[in-house]
């Protein structure tokens, strides 16, 4: 049946592209930052690559995305393009948001992405208006909302599974559950070992799945863009995977276990993803690295545009408070 | 709400209530991405605690027009979701003070989401909900908070005090494109006014000289301007002019009607329900003394609610209630 | 074993008074108010009556309950004194809470119930911080809080639940599931049938009951009451129910269907307990009507005292804002 | 934050974090019912992101000092009924931000739960929050929204701008026996001060005059007092002179101090972070105009945040921000 089948080869591969450009461009990130070149508040995805990449290449350009302060692979996976992401983190005039927003608040509409949120669960409603507009225009365009392990003990998240059943919603609730909320570990704070386990509160069909694991990750969320697309209502994803930095970047993380760590690392999804691709012929070690290369040719391309593009104007700040500038 | 005039011929008299169902009704009709959500708002569920969305599920269906959950975050949520998407909801929040469960959606995300964006995404959202105290409802169901919204940038703000302003200034709020607070007034949406066909629109942000007058000007909005506009007529009858400003939207609000009448009278009052200290007055006071510092008589005076919950007793609730007799004395104060 | 032995007669009868006070109280109140000699919002707990009777003869005075606008009940249950409980509701300075409150905000620590809250949900997690504190002091007392099945629905409920079986708090969380939420049907906005399964969503274990058969009611409050009493942690309790008036009077409730409302009054909880009492020789008619008497003289003497109390003086208004007066 | 003078031997530089953790740990050592909850702020989680609650949990237990999930309802509600079972917990919310989706449990329990008990209950728990502007994290961490809970009748608010009152501000709300909100600057508390030994307690709603003048007042709070003081003491060396009051409690707020300083200097300028508009600065103004009217030589003049979200750019942030050129514009414009 197909609906058994894994991704294609081609499939695995667009998906590593994504993964790359999202590892590569966190690492250029963090030297940018800790070498003083770039001031800004950061989020490393590092270790969650899989999860969005997988998902993407399942979406249409126009399918929604929501995501979070830590959303640098949720944007690139959905396609922001890789100028305009990087001016906004630097809080260049040329940036998605004008410098407005930075990188806690991408915004692309071309994109899908309508919203990035720095407020803990605060997306997971949002994605239901937004897939309440597809239901009513019938446009068959679907949400994917991503949050952590931690957002799923708020009450946003709770209100929005369920009004998202109550309405069959055509949302993706996507819990990239990589086992720590800022300092607090997964036992720390939630009641359950398993968030997917929350879907049955809401008689919605959870999916638990390796976020790790590419092939596995595609399948799930196969099911649940299905299932969307099809008026079959909304799902519950939980995708296990590891933060490996710390919360933003500065913090040394000193509070998790080393063992615990190094386990994961054993796990880390990019080498994984890269030797499965040679070892299953989708790829020549040459054929990757080419891909890495000119990958990391537009990263560099991409920072020194970022870096050369000027600042916003002062009168800018005025602007886009309201849709006409009113005196007040 | 009385005009104290036979109706013209394309005059009706309506509630307040009904005058909300009317501009929800005409904007749904004429625009299909208007939608209405909230908390019993559909027709199975009675169309709102006040009938206020009464007939509309039916006439336009259940997707356009949805009960919620009580899940307050989910339903400003989805508002703001459903805005960004293109479409103008209009969110039922059923008492203001329930809005406390739901700041963040309205403060973090609706307000901000054009500025975060670079004005890529807008939230053209309504949030109508319900207050005021008088009615022995008590602490937690009584309170108007809109001095809080008013300081939150990028939110707009109206609160209606007639029939035909319920309707004008609701239709203004859906169409226009930010997110807009529409504040009713419990003890006010059963009490009657008059709608005239065919008004032309009501823009956001102008206030209406009830009563033009020159020896002080009294500025409000909401339900005290029942007893505001009684107690002008009335000293009016005595020889003192009270010129009458209905402010109808606090964000933005008029401040060019204000000024303009206040360098004519020289005095000034600003009456609201809210509690006074920190509340709208406060802003409206400072702006006069800020401008027309020269020009005033008198130092402008607020009146509002004391620093207190809202008790139950009518005994007690009363008491801190504005009222003709506190409006007049404020007045007489001045001369 | 001890454990399944179900409630004796005396203990039975001991309900069956709450019951008879909680009925009869609420009669009253609805003649008073629809005779325009009481001006007050009520929220009538017709119909709901076995549940707090049930699970309040397991508890100690100084046990907390938190309830809700629709709280008569669980007031009285747990040993509100009437006078100053109808006192409140006329608005007098001898109301407990001296005409502050009134009938949704009854305070009275001395029985234990020190919060009612006419904010859905907001009890919940008010009821963990009592949990904590008798934790804390190791006095054993526990904490019930009550709520309807719409309130399971909020943020609140969620952060709630999670936080208590975190913490293992003692605390007893009491869905009183009258199947309506206003005008909302519970299908229309909850997304399970059954409430008590959210209990899994936090690991907690949860008891789903008929909460109008005071055998299966009381046994499941003497599960939770151990458990919480004994270190156990928190409890969901589902008592499945009906809301025989409107939601609250005035509300004509015409979106209940016909039959639905006809189902349930033949489980009416009153007339079920006082027959079963009767039938297994607990009590005779004489005696229960006896009972009924006495009770239906308390109330008219308390009816009397609430209504010829003064009102309080307009001062009193400007007192307990803060713990003196400040000139503010 | 600077003393200006060599440390006396009673004296020790700290941070203003570390004033924050001594004031707890001294709180839980003098008093078994201080408690304290929020995210991250036992030991096993680091001790809070800032470090305020460093070595609490170690040393007074798990018991007394929790973390708690992403929950900001469970930690406020936690806290009040904590609070009204007789203990004193001192709840952490992160950033200030986060408040709004914990409105309700402060605002409709904590503020008025004695209120609506007739007495009967008491809430006294302590919310330290952090926030402020200027650290590029854009339009949801930086907001300053004391001006909301100040129109909320029934809660206190401190806020500190010195290492030493970032300690004896927070003991004096643990202590006090009504909700309290301490709010700390993001920027500040890393930011060294100095404490004195055995200082006597300071009570909530006296201001500190600190720096004595005759020409104008310059009234402020948090973080905008270090430049208030600089410039108050330059233009003290130019020959103006300024009086300076920190108001460290914003409810109640000193009115006494305020209203004699300006009956003295017939000027003021009132200066927040917070947005202008609506803000706690219009509230200041109205008072001195409604009292001083007359003795006024100009009007009051307000300085804040404008009508905008915080955007992220340094850029577009910087220019929002008061700083010493605008406040020392604002008080020349007066002379
Ligand atoms: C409502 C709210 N509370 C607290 C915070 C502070 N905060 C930011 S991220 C975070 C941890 C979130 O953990 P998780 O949901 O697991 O996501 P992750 O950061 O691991 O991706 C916290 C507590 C916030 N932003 N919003
Ligand atoms: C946060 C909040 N939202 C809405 C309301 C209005 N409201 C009061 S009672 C109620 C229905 C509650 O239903 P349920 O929880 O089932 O309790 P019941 O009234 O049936 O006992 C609603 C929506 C409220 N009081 N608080
Ligand atoms: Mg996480
Ligand atoms: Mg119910």
């Amino acid at each position: 049946m197909e609906r058994l089948n894994g991704p294609d080869g081609a499939t695995l591969l667009n998906i590593y592209g994504k993964v790359s450009l999202i590892k590569q461009c966190d690492e250029r990130l963090i030297r940018l930052i800790r070498s003083g070149r770039l001031a800004a508040p950061y989020y490393s995805p590092r270790g969650q690559e899989v999860i969005p990449a997988a998902i993407s290449v399942l979406l249409n350009d126009d399918d929604y995305v929501v995501t979070i302060y830590r959303g640098l692979h949720d944007h690139l996976a959905k396609g922001v393009p890789l100028k305009g992401l990087l001016a906004e983190y630097f809080g260049r005039a040329a940036g998605h948001c004008k410098g407005k927003g930075g990188p806690m608040h991408i915004t692309h509409p071309a994109s899908g992405v309508v919203m990035t949120t720095g407020i803990v669960g605060s997306g997971i409603p949002i994605a239901n208006g937004l897939g309440w507009a597809s239901q009513l225009r019938g446009d068959g365009r679907i949400a994917v909302t991503n949050f952590g392990d931690g957002a799923s003990n708020i009450g946003a998240f709770h209100e929005g599974l369920n009004l998202a059943a109550v309405w069959k919603l055509p949302v993706i609730f996507v819990c990239q559950n990589n086992q720590w909320a800022e300092h607090t570990s997964l036992a720390g704070g939630t009641s359950v070992t398993d968030i997917a386990n929350r879907g049955a509160a809401y008689d919605m069909p959870s999916i638990l799945v390796d976020g790790n694991d590419a092939r596995a990750m595609w399948g799930a969320a196969r099911e649940a863009v299905e299932r969307a697309r099809n008026g079959g209502g909304p799902t519950l994803i939980e995708a296990k995977t590891f933060r490996f930095n710390g919360h933003n970047l500065g913090d040394p993380a000193h509070y998790i276990p080393e063992e615990e760590l190094a386990a994961w690392q054993l796990r880390d999804p990019h080498p994984a993803l890269r030797a499965l691709l040679i070892a299953e012929g989708h790829a020549t070690e040459a054929e990757i690295a080419a891909i890495e290369e000119s990958i990391a040719a537009e990263i560099e391309d991409a920072v020194a545009y970022a870096m050369e593009q000027p600042y916003p104007d002062e009168s800018e700040g005025r602007l886009d408070i309201y849709d006409e500038e009113i005196a007040i | 709400m009385t005009t104290g005039t036979e109706n013209r011929a394309d005059e009706r008299t309506v509630t307040c209530a009904d005058a909300v169902q009317e501009a929800l009704a005409e904007a749904m009709e004429r625009d299909d991405s208007v939608i209405v959500l909230g908390e019993d708002v559909a027709d199975l569920q009675g169309g709102g605690i006040r009938g206020c969305t009464q007939g509309l599920s039916t006439r336009f269906g259940d997707g356009r027009v949805r009960s919620t959950p009580i899940s307050e975050q989910a339903i400003i949520g989805a508002a703001v979701g459903a805005a960004i998407a293109g479409m103008r909801p209009v969110a039922e929040i059923m008492l203001m003070n329930f809005i406390t469960v739901a700041m963040d959606q309205i403060v973090n995300h609706a307000a901000k989401t054009r500025y975060m964006s670079g004005g890529q995404a807008s939230v053209p959202l309504t949030i109508r909900t319900m207050t005021g105290a008088g009615a022995g409802t008590g602490g937690q169901h009584s309170d108007m908070l809109e001095a809080w919204l008013a300081h939150v940038p990028g939110l707009k703000i109206a609160v209606p005090s007639t029939a035909a302003d319920y309707k004008a200034l609701l239709t203004a709020c859906i169409f226009d494109d930010n997110p807009c607070i529409f504040i009713e007034n419990t003890l006010q949406l059963k009490s009657k006014g008059s709608l005239i066909a065919n008004e032309k629109p009501l823009p956001l942000g102008k206030a209406r000289i009830v009563r033009s007058g020159s020896d002080v000007t009294l500025i409000s909005y909401g339900r005290p301007m029942i007893d505001a506009e009684k107690v002008a007529a009335s000293l009016g009858d005595q020889g003192l002019s009270v010129e009458l400003i209905d402010l109808r939207t606090i964000v933005p609000f008029d401040e060019e009607t204000i000024l303009n009448s206040v360098a004519k009278t020289g005095r000034a009052v600003v009456l609201h329900e809210a509690v006074k200290r920190f509340g709208v007055g406060a802003e409206i006071a400072s702006r006069i003394h800020e401008e027309l510092f020269a020009d005033l008589k008198k130092p402008v005076l607020r009146l509002g609610m004391p620093y207190t919950p809202v008790p139950f007793s009518s005994a007690l609730e009363k008491p801190i209630l504005w009222n003709a007799d506190k409006i007049e004395a404020a007045i007489r104060s001045l001369m």
